[in-house]
């Protein structure tokens, strides 16, 4: 490794090619930022995994957090002094960080909640709410995670909507005609994953929304995957809504975003009521602030916002593209080596996937190439991943599941396909 | 390492995994019960035919999940027979403290039960499993309790 | 001060009289644990008295937490490696933590929310509308902060239920009598701080739980104020849901608990839908898990939990009651030194109070006294306290409040009475 | 630091806080608009009277708040009589960007006024009070652009 060049590749998107090792991603070096990432387990180096369920934290990440904590802390919004401005200051700030990174129009468009639930719990019970009647249609698509399923199922027992489901073929893709089939003049919102936690498909976004804006159709995009594994652009990929949770990206725990589109945050009401969201309440009538505040009631997670901050400068300073391009490197190196084991089946094949290989194993349980895998120090996750019904479509109780962070690397691929190996030592 | 694992994967687990016995339905169960793990997606699927004495005549299971659940389940209708209830709840005691790692006490104790039962305590050194190696025996006792699903017929 | 008894009077709350001197609460040691308050202000010694807004964070709670995810992180519940069931372990043990430092009497009861107004809202939203009808009555009081006033609101405006507000006597207290003469047949609820956020006063708890008991009203109590400055006992105190965030108990942001006795919250629905809460989905049916389960849905901020861990154990440490002493001796101290101030006020005068003073004067508005104190590095917080109606039955748009924890001292009083000196010299 | 303070709280802007001028309301104002500020609970209830010739002949206002805010609301009623509206612009931006510490080009500008915006500069060390310093101004320009909530009658 040329180690003087490091700091060139290690700048900005753009400079990458000035740099001596043009297609060298220093996943090394990037590693060294994630303190969890050096240890053991079982006497063997922690290979981490499981970045679809959590992704761990970057010691910049950590780092802000304690600085904030032991310098800066103060509740933000309602303070004279000049810590909880100081405190307010850098808080807001990451409403332009956000901004920038999904590279949406307004600040306010950004919207902190606690994380990718809770927005889209958000959106079912405020814009649905005030927007829908019953007998009108939400159409999702088979795959999605529950969070993405089970508000839409609260919001039809609540006012009678119908929830369609849009199939997706045997390769795990979801086919624009197959939405567009679905769609009637009752449909008012579509909502799918930017990409799926089960089975990696990327989803064609930007061809979905421009079907859904022709009808007059709202969008709503599970962007939990997308925005850890592919540059976001919430503009091109012209959706609605946009939501994802910090912990994904590198960043804390119990804080998410909500995006939505100025005119149409704006016609919501609020979703909890307090502190913070409101502009004055009296015992007969309250009236609330202007988005997204009004969708922020109480104490926000202060010190995890500023968390998430420096998450997206950590990610955006490597650069996402490039963060894309080395996962899918990586993902392309696992296909070829999980393929080449005998009676392992890989379940999603669509050709445009990100981050993620589930796959199954012939004689061996999911749970039980889980168990082994961590006595070889490789961190999967074994189960239904929180997407039942997708599980229920593929006839699968549980998959095992590899999923890809910026700092895996090749040599945890190997240690991947070394337990695999012993899985069928003792189930073959 | 292979060692530890071979500890939870013993030869015994592994061919009550891949042939559970008793692996059918029962007409003329008394008592039935669904399990379900939902971590794993385990499901069991659970028969017991008591007769007017209070004697377990037969268990029988159907359904899916790891080797651990499996087998606890498949070992779990080969010991049960020819057992009152009393004697069931017995051998869970022993089995639940054998799994957690508490002292378990033995005496009384069907000998061949016991000895399916230690080969099952590995999981002792995986807690997340220990739910997979009960989940029969937590089956059976809500089937033991209701008659309500699955009647004579 | 003897430095070699201090280890002793440190320990726990039993043991104090042990100790060399033995009503000697060792301040000067305690405030050695918060980083944040060795900073200045302005050229003077940061003097931090806006605890009733939020606390700061001793070193134990800032390392657990980065502790956590430098060695620990990922995500819970749903992982068959060890790292993701360390975790898991580590945080339900939180709940029993908090158990022990509220007295509930099963772990069960303890749900993890994202803090005090979520608490609420979420009682309103799944409680409230399962349980209630138009006409039903909630009695609030009169000194309530937004959070406890305006979800009673929005369940007000979805359900029709009627809001009467219990009155609050001039010294500002809320007497049990006040209260019993609202209660009528449809009376279900009454919700009500344990201590108010601008006036101090101790509510009766106690005796309120008692007469709603005897009715079968159900009780809620807000206890954001009450958990940091009193030790609590759920189950002496007689309420049915006991709530509050961990920041203002030095603990994290982004986490807080809904106590709820076993039997109500097992009659409870869900409130967020997504990963976590379920039992099963299907497209046609979902069951959820059991309480507390149930109420969590998604990723829980798992880091912030660990933090009010931490915090609970550091508090526990010392002993609340011990705190509660010392905060009490502050309260005494600043209530003299503030009442020799010429033309100012103090706004609340109830004979229990805990933690705070409200205080207005005669030719400065608050927001010119916050400013003033803030360039002498005083702290303290001006306006509404969101509780906008209580001002309003006060009579006054703002006040000036200074709030105590435990690491508050003389000297900060002081620095206070010095910066109030300078507001007279500047606006007398 | 008392230097700090007077910076901030100079001579003119605690006697216009104490004794704010025009504090009333007008009855013929053919312009009106409620200003708030809900962090420290500002209050203003602003009237402009503009001619036909859109000169303003009358401006005064009631409510309360922090001296800051009444000084600037006070000041600026003195300020804005018999200027146009074009002008009452210009002075805003002027005090805007003299409040959050940007260059503000003076000339042009009625003297006096500009010392009277110079007084309140003083806010600019202090980010936090800029919003009292400009509430009234806000609300001109909200009173300018609509006739709703009061007319002439
Ligand atoms: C009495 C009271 N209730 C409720 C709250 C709301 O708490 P949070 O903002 O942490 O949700 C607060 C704090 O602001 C409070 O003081
Ligand atoms: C596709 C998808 N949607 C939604 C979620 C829910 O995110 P969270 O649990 O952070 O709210 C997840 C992660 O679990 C996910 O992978």
């Amino acid at each position: 490794m040329n180690e003087s060049a490091s700091p060139v590749c290690y700048a900005a998107e753009g400079e990458m090619f000035a740099c001596a090792a043009p297609t060298r991603f220093a996943v090394d070096q990037y590693r060294k930022d994630f303190p969890i990432l050096a240890q053991s387990i079982n006497g063997h180096p922690l290979a981490y995994l499981d970045n679809g369920a959590s992704a761990q934290k970057p010691r910049m990440v950590i780092e802000a957090m304690t600085r904030f904590m032991e310098n800066d802390y103060a509740n933000i919004h309602r303070g004279v002094y000049q810590l909880s401005q100081k405190a307010t200051d850098k808080y807001e700030a990451v409403r332009g960080i956000v901004r920038r990174f999904i590279n949406a129009e307004y600040e306010d468009e950004i919207v902190f909640t606690h994380g990718a639930t809770e927005s889209i719990n958000l959106v079912a019970q405020t814009w649905g709410r005030k927007f829908l009647n019953s007998g009108d249609e939400i159409i999702i698509t088979a795959l999605e995670h529950h969070a993405n399923i089970v508000p839409w199922q609260m919001l039809r027992e609540q006012i009678g909507i119908v929830l369609k489901i849009a199939p997706i073929t045997p390769q795990g893709e979801v086919r624009v005609e197959d939405i567009k089939a679905l769609i009637t003049p009752r449909t008012k919102l579509i909502g799918f994953a930017h990409v799926s936690n089960v089975l990696g498909t990327i989803l064609p976004v930007a061809d979905i929304c421009a079907i859904a804006r022709a009808s007059n159709i709202v969008t709503l995009v599970d962007g939990c995957q997308g925005i850890c594994h592919l540059p976001v652009d919430v503009r091109a990929l012209g959706c609605d809504f946009y939501v994802f949770s910090g912990h994904k990206l590198y960043g804390p725990n119990g804080i998410g975003i909500l995006y939505g589109r100025r005119d149409i945050l704006a016609s919501m009401p609020p979703y909890q009521g307090g502190g913070d969201m409101i502009e004055s309440v009296t015992f007969e009538k309250t009236t609330y602030k202007e988005a997204p505040h009004r969708f922020e009631a109480g104490t926000p997670p202060i010190t995890e916002t500023i968390g998430l901050g420096a998450a997206i400068e950590y990610v955006s300073t490597i650069g996402m593209a490039r963060i894309a391009r080395h996962e899918d490197e990586i993902l392309v190196y696992a296909s070829e080596k999980l393929s080449a084991i005998d009676g392992l089946k890989i379940i999603g094949t669509a050709p445009h996937k990100s981050g993620i290989v589930s796959f199954t194993m012939k004689d061996a349980h999911p749970h039980d190439i889980g168990t082994i895998l961590d006595k070889c120090g490789v961190a999967i996750r074994a189960g239904h991943h929180c997407a039942q019904p997708l599980m229920e479509h593929l006839g699968l109780a549980a998959t095992a599941r590899a999923s890809f962070g910026l700092y895996t690397m090749r040599e945890d691929i190997d240690a991947l396909v070394v337990g695999l190996e012993k899985v069928r030592e003792i189930f073959g | 390492m292979t060692d530890d694992l071979r500890d939870l994967y013993q030869d015994l687990i592994l061919d009550h995994g891949k042939r559970p016995r008793n692996f059918r339905a029962i007409d003329n169960a008394n008592h039935h019960a669904l399990g379900h793990n939902p971590l794993c997606g385990d499901k069991i699927d659970l028969f017991v035919a008591v007769d007017e004495a209070g004697i377990i005549q037969d268990v029988a299971f159907q359904g899916s999940g790891c080797a651990i659940s499996v087998a606890s389940a498949s070992m779990m209708t080969e010991m049960l027979k020819g057992k009152t209830e009393a004697e069931a709840a017995k051998l869970f005691d022993y089995l639940h403290h054998s799994c957690t790692g508490k002292p378990a006490d033995e005496t009384g104790l069907d000998e061949d039960a016991v000895d399916r039962i230690k080969a099952l305590a590995g999981v002792r050194d995986y807690p997340i499993r220990v739910k997979c190696a009960t989940l029969a025996w937590h089956t059976l006792q809500s089937a033991l309790k209701s008659k309500a699903k699955v009647s004579t017929e």
